[in-house]
């Protein structure tokens, strides 16, 4: 199965003793059946209720949409399991592109974009020490990193950068025949990822981390290590976010990403992900991305006006996590 | 013991017929009866997994039953929540502690049912007041009324959950194994509660694998096994070994294995270790192949102690030694003039594992399967080019699973919460034994383990000290400190007050010295 | 026609309208006003989308309007200050593209329709110039950082009429009022505790402005301090002509540049030949001549 | 003591066996007196370095700035105790506001004011039963409710109102001696909520069920009630700061109110609360407001630049919990 590559656990045996809240045809329905018919009947439905649903252009379309929200919820997504949670994403895709475009002029393009990672890593180190070694808050500490790294943006560039180099579009606009370049990266993002938290030493920590970090530390796991790898995922996600969106874009703005992370959240917790720490998978993660995605993408093609494209994105997104919860065994 | 069908036996306040539960299709009770009347001890004994704490939960309203009738005073009843439970009169100590732990004792004992000012305002000095009685009234004055919950030891929190249950008297009192944690006084205090609340009127249902005190305070056992009722007898009727055989289904010869003899080389030398509050001075030693018993009361420091030699909390000064290698030589642990392991981690390489006493928090990540719980110690040792290697993995800890006999029999990926208490201690000793280590110290490893399984365990400490192993094992269970191990620390207040020939020493002994009251 | 868009034949059009935010007075009267204009026209349908002030989500809206193979596409910027990767993929599916309000500083588009918000701004420090004969301190409070160049341009413009204007002194506000009028008293009330001495105070936009008029009444100063704005937005011309201390604001009148922009984009369906750049005019609205815009001022 | 009207616990007694991590002249330097000493700081700091911070003027100003803060901040409270967070009320405010102000021209205006607290609540209560019978994540629950109300309050009027009526503006710009009315309404609010949650049952249950709910219900206690109950509240708290700010601004803004969560969310946790649920007080809430509107008070009386404040900000945020986790013993 290749389920298995991007699974952050072990498959669940058939659990006894537990009883699903919703069965069909008396089979209970599991988290990942639930899930998966629901992002199945989505497109059922999508694909017959608009004809230009299924055209090759927007299918493309849909597929470059997931990218920064992916990109971004992946790294948020190891960062949940570790109980934690990280709001600065938003600014660090803004900061990020900006120094590439910035850089773009004097350095070689792939160095300029590897410079914009490393910013991006760089502020997960500060975020996951202060989380990890201070023992701050996670919630406040990226919350204010948000802020200042808002402000670095800024101080760096007031006035958005729209470099001239002609190979900066490249990266976000290259295509692998009918599939955009960048939706291949994060793809590869979410099959690595995957892999690092089912197959690695270093993942099953970051997940055991989440469901009890006291006796993970005592049963000899340097627990403030892998926190701090975990923010630094995430602050390389954004990174890579980042610069892909400028590249996309074609032009770098120091006011981007706002309110990105709410979205990269949503998406974890719609793919299964708690809050809490210690449970959510890279699988469902992207099944989260995908249904955020799609619902943008349905209100568009249907036509809804935005005020109540905002309304009902809400209320689809309730009743999303309401199905899941419901197929999800009471705890 | 038949029941006429119809109205439940007079005299009867509880009776349950038939009562059955299944977990998702996979059935746990397979139709208990349970009968008692007022003043009454019924205990309830059986093997881990058994399903007392589920039966428990059933009479205590927090699980819906599957099946079958309970009655409550010649009425049918069926409590559909705690809530109800407690209008019924029924009041519950659970096997895991239930308390808040930021809150303070007083209002873990009143939460729902403060004394109030006439403003509608909550009354703390009288909150206070009222939590000091009823603590000292049923002997446990020693716990503070105004200490945080969670700061407690385990003991002490076990006390506030029992009288918690006792804040308004009930009809009906469920303890699943309340005496698991204490001992000593604490363990006196205790059955003179339970015969004090019997001679009232209460009828107590008890949950215990100590069997002696069950003998010892019980009007009638009823003896579970596998979710079925095997006997329902009285103390006159029975003894210690029947109960056993009843309960494991087999004949058990002797509970401790025989005494090795010949140590070899000092294994764990703590020299001097003091740790300010906690601790002062400790100096002991382990040798390979020897079971060196702690023995102490509630507070006695033993648990700092060990967790201070594992490296989990700084020492202010001494030194602690595996074998040769002695924890942190090149770098003295923080500003303190202290030796020791600057964290688990360092005190694992050296070979030194510690089965905590509180599984809940620091023994078991809840929500991981039992596999990956019991191969948490060996993730990073476990890997192929780079990526853990999953079948060698698993086939260690299945294999660990199978030998400690973990049950159910398919738990592997089973969330750990999901196994019966008995059965997650068993899991937690199974993560250590995989971490294959030189120095084992066991901080209260039988709580919670039924009879059958402690033989197990002892057979198994005992097979690994033969090999080599030292082991240092931490209880409050005087038989088991003197029957299972070759030396006997006693502490009191932070020091060790004895070094006992485990042989040669005798139970009022032991326990004087962890009073005070000898040497 | 349906959402497959009018192929023109029938003479019948779909333009997509891709709304950088609709989140403020202003845009989402342009957005209304595009509409009104082509329900006007009858034989042209609408299809609006709004990116939440998200320049992803633009770019997204816009892919999404191009699967709905709409046949030209409207885009009001707001203060998104380019979008070339947008502008490509219209350009590469072959649809026009006309920008009200906001010309993109890069990238290649069809038309555009807006104001000169430079010219605004000096338009409003000649009146300031004239009103404070004798000097005075004159407080500036932005709506954000210099990434919106629109703002950038309206400050400019003031600054460019003051500076060098016997006894005016000018202040910056430190933080920034967000264009809104939350935003705008609050940093009026900030500027107020260090320039208690203020005489005039412009702000990037009414909303702002608003705002800051309250800060100034609940300091008792609206005497002494008089207010310019920008944009023309209904509350703002309502207290110009009600004779308050809000002074003056320069008209850019979203109406106007809206159906202009919609007229535009089916003169180019049509096959006109179009001017590329229009500038349209943003008159000074004084108490004199408010009556007159507040009547047909309506977003 | 009057801290006893606002503290959230009774006084624990002193520990045995904990050492707190800072002492000051051998004494234990406690949350309480940490705490203190740093607003105590910021002050003198603030007086003595800025002519302009001790007017009457700049202090008026601190007042009026606290009360949307401030008000955010109890509400939120009240629902991190429970152990959730309340991410909607940024748009509450929005939504609170703008209907009153829609409705006084029909209503009289105490009418058109309850209204729109009423809405707080209704929204507060929709959320609460969401989280507590449906069982979902509050963070995505009120994640999604930010979106949906937001949309209404466009959906409302998708243009500010500016009521006629001239009371409108009364409540916002009363003043009671140098004191604002509004700072003496949140100031009332503090006081009964501290009351509310240190001395009623209902306070203390919702305090005891962000310890451990599942205890709490097996205490009897009806655990969702109190979880609606606390959003209710907190949805009532960001309809008067709705109705407030509009009469203050004089203008009802559909678009206001954006990422105020945050700052709410800031406060609570400098004054001590932990987002885990079951700890935290009124008192150091407000605290909490405080500093936070003393941060940007003085960032502006410094005439920092506004990137720089916002770099300022952040840092100042982490310098601030950090010192307030230093004085905490640790868990
Ligand atoms: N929520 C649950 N879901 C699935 N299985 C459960 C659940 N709770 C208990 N079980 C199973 O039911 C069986 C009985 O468990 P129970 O806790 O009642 O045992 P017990 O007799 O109290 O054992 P112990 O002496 O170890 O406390 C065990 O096999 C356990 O794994
Ligand atoms: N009266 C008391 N109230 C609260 N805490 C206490 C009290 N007495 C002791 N303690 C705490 O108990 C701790 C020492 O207990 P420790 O767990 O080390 O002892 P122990 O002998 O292992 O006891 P136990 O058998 O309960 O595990 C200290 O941290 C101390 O703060
Ligand atoms: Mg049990
Ligand atoms: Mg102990």
């Amino acid at each position: 199965m290749t389920g298995q590559l991007t699974d952050a656990g072990p498959e669940p045996a058939v659990e006894p003793g537990r009883r699903n809240r919703l069965t069909v045809a008396g089979r209970p329905v599991t988290v990942e059946t639930g899930f998966l018919t629901l992002v199945v009947l989505a497109l059922a439905v999508a694909a017959l209720t608009s004809d230009a649903f299924l055209t090759q252009t927007n299918l493309t379309n849909l597929l470059k949409q997931m990218v920064t929200t992916g990109l971004l919820a992946f790294g948020m997504l190891v960062v949940i399991l570790t109980g934690g949670i990280d709001l600065s994403v938003g600014s660090v895709v803004a900061f990020a592109g900006i120094v590439t475009a910035g850089l773009v002029s004097g350095l070689p393009l792939p160095l300029a974009m590897a410079v914009g990672i490393a910013s991006g890593i760089a502020f997960g180190l500060v975020n996951g020490i202060l989380v990890a070694r201070f023992e701050l808050a996670p919630f406040v500490v990226t919350l204010a990193a948000l802020t200042t790294i808002r402000g670095l943006a800024f101080v760096y560039s007031e006035v958005p950068i729209a470099p001239e180099h002609p190979d900066f579009f490249w990266l976000g606009s290259a295509m692998l025949g009918p599939i955009p370049l960048t939706t291949v990266i994060m793809a590869l993002v979410f099959l690595a990822g995957g892999l690092f938290l089912s197959r690695t030493p270093a993942g099953r920590s970051i997940i055991a981390i989440g469901g009890n970090a006291e006796t993970v530390r005592l049963a000899g796991i340097n627990v403030r290590r892998h926190v701090v790898l975990a923010y630094a995922i995430s602050g390389a996600c954004a990174g890579l976010a980042g610069v892909i969106l400028a590249s996309r874009v074609g032009i770098a703005q120091p006011s981007v990403g706002v309110a990105f992370e709410l979205d990269a959240i949503a998406a974890c917790v719609i793919g299964g992900a708690s809050l809490a720490g210690g449970r959510g998978t890279a699988r469902g993660t992207l099944g989260g991305v995908l249904i955020l995605v799609l619902i943008n993408n349905l209100l568009n093609l249907y036509d809804v006006q935005s005020f109540w494209q905002q309304v009902l994105k809400g209320v689809v997104i309730v009743v999303v996590i309401g199905v899941q919860r419901a197929s999800r065994p009471r705890a | 013991m038949t029941v006429a069908a119809g109205s439940p036996r007079a005299g009867n306040v509880l009776e349950l017929r038939g009562v059955r539960k299944e977990f998702g299709g996979v059935p746990v009770l397979h139709g208990v009866d349970l009968v008692g009347r007022p003043g009454e001890v019924v205990a309830v004994v059986g093997a881990n997994g058994a399903g007392k704490s589920t039966l428990i939960k059933i009479l205590a309203g927090a699980l819906p039953m599957s099946g079958g009738e309970m009655w409550l005073d010649g009425a049918r009843v069926e409590p559909r929540s705690p809530h109800d439970a407690h209008d019924l009169g029924i009041r519950t100590v659970y096997q895991e502690l239930t308390l808040v732990p930021e809150l303070t004792v007083t209002e873990n004992l009143l939460l729902g049912n403060f004394p109030r000012r006439r403003t509608g305002l909550i009354d703390w000095p009288a909150a206070h007041a009222k939590a000091g009685r009823l603590l000292a009234e049923i002997g446990f004055g020693a716990v503070h009324p105004r200490a945080i919950a969670g700061r407690l030891t385990v003991a002490r929190q076990q006390m506030v959950e029992i009288a918690k249950a006792l804040v308004s008297e009930p009809r009906v009192l469920v303890l699943d194994e309340p005496s698991a944690v204490l001992a000593g006084t604490d363990l006196d205090s205790l059955f003179g509660l339970i015969r004090r609340l019997r001679d009232r009127g209460v009828l107590v249902i008890y949950v215990s694998h100590r069997l002696a005190e069950v003998l010892d305070l019980a009007t009638s056992i009823v003896v579970i096994k596998d979710g079925r009722v095997v006997t329902t007898t009285e103390p006159a009727r029975t003894s210690e070994d029947e109960l056993i055989r009843l309960m494991a289904g087999r004949r058990l010869e002797r509970i401790y294995p025989a005494r090795r003899t010949g140590f070899g080389e000092p294994r764990l030398r703590v020299t001097g270790l003091s740790r300010p509050g906690e601790f002062t001075d400790v100096s002991f030693t382990v040798r390979a192949g020897e079971i060196v018993g702690m023995f102490g009361l509630v507070g006695s420091g033993r648990s700092e102690l060990a967790r201070c030699v594992f490296g989990a909390e700084p020492a202010s000064t001494g030194e602690v030694r595996v074998g040769t290698e002695s924890g942190s030589d090149t770098e003295q642990s923080g500003r303190t003039g202290a030796t020791t392991f600057r964290s688990p981690t360092q005190a694992i390489t050296a070979g030194l594992a510690l089965v905590t006493e509180d599984r809940k928090r620091t023994g078991l990540v809840p929500e991981l399967t039992v596999r990956d719980n019991i191969g948490l110690t060996t993730l990073y040792s476990t890997t192929r080019a780079g990526l853990l290697d999953v079948p060698r993995h698993r086939r260690a800890v299945d294999d660990l699973i199978a030998r400690l006999d973990i049950r159910p029999a398919h738990c592997a990926t089973m969330p750990v919460v999901r196994l019966s208490g008995g059965n997650q201690q068993k899991a937690v000793l199974a993560k250590w034994l995989l971490a294959g280590p030189r120095v084992l110290i066991l901080d209260e490893p039988t709580r919670g383990v039924d009879m059958a399984t402690r033989m197990s365990i002892y057979q198994m400490v005992d097979d690994l000290a033969r090999d080599g192993l030292a082991v240092l094992l931490i209880s409050s269970d005087l038989t088991e400190v003197l029957g299972a191990t070759d030396r006997v620390l006693v502490m009191r207040e932070g020091r060790i007050t004895a070094d006992l020939d485990a042989e040669h020493t005798t139970e009022d002994e032991v326990l004087g010295y962890s009073i005070g009251r000898a040497g | 026609s349906g959402d497959d868009g009018g192929s023109g034949d029938d003479g019948s059009y779909t333009v997509g309208v891709a709304n950088f935010t609709l989140g403020g007075p202003y845009f989402s009267g342009m957005d209304k006003a595009i509409a009104a204009q082509a329900a006007k026209k009858g034989n042209v349908e609408i299809v609006s989308t709004d990116a939440n002030g998200d320049a992803a989500k633009l770019a997204a809206n816009v892919e999404d309007l191009l699967s709905k193979n709409v046949d030209a596409i409207i885009i009001s910027g707001g203060p998104l200050e380019s979008a070339p990767a947008v502008l490509n993929s219209i350009k590469a599916a072959g649809k026009p593209v006309v920008l009200v309000d906001r010309k993109f500083a890069t990238g290649e588009y069809t038309s555009w329709i807006g104001p000169d918000n430079e010219a605004i701004g000096r338009q409003n420090g000649e009146f300031l110039a004239q009103r404070l004969a004798s000097g005075g301190k004159v407080g500036i409070i932005k709506g954000g950082p210099a990434d919106n160049s629109i703002g950038l341009a309206r400050t400019n413009g003031v600054k460019a009429a003051l500076q060098g204007k016997p006894g005016i002194v000018l202040v910056e506000a430190p933080d920034f009022g967000g264009w809104s009028s939350d935003g705008g008293l609050t940093v009026m009330e900030s500027l107020l505790a260090t320039n208690a001495d203020l005489k005039a105070v412009f702000c990037e936009n009414d909303a702002m402005c608003l705002g800051a008029q309250r800060a100034v009444a609940d300091a008792g100063k609206a005497q002494q301090i008089v207010i310019a704005g920008v944009d023309g937005q209904a509350e703002a011309l309502k207290a110009i002509l009600d004779g308050t201390n809000y002074l003056v604001t320069g008209l850019n009148d979203a109406d106007i540049i809206g159906s202009m922009g919609l007229d535009r984009a089916v003169e180019i369906l049509g096959g006109a030949s179009v001017d590329k750049d229009t500038v349209v005019d943003s008159p000074r609205v004084t108490k004199d001549n408010a009556a007159q815009f507040l009547k047909d001022g309506e977003f």
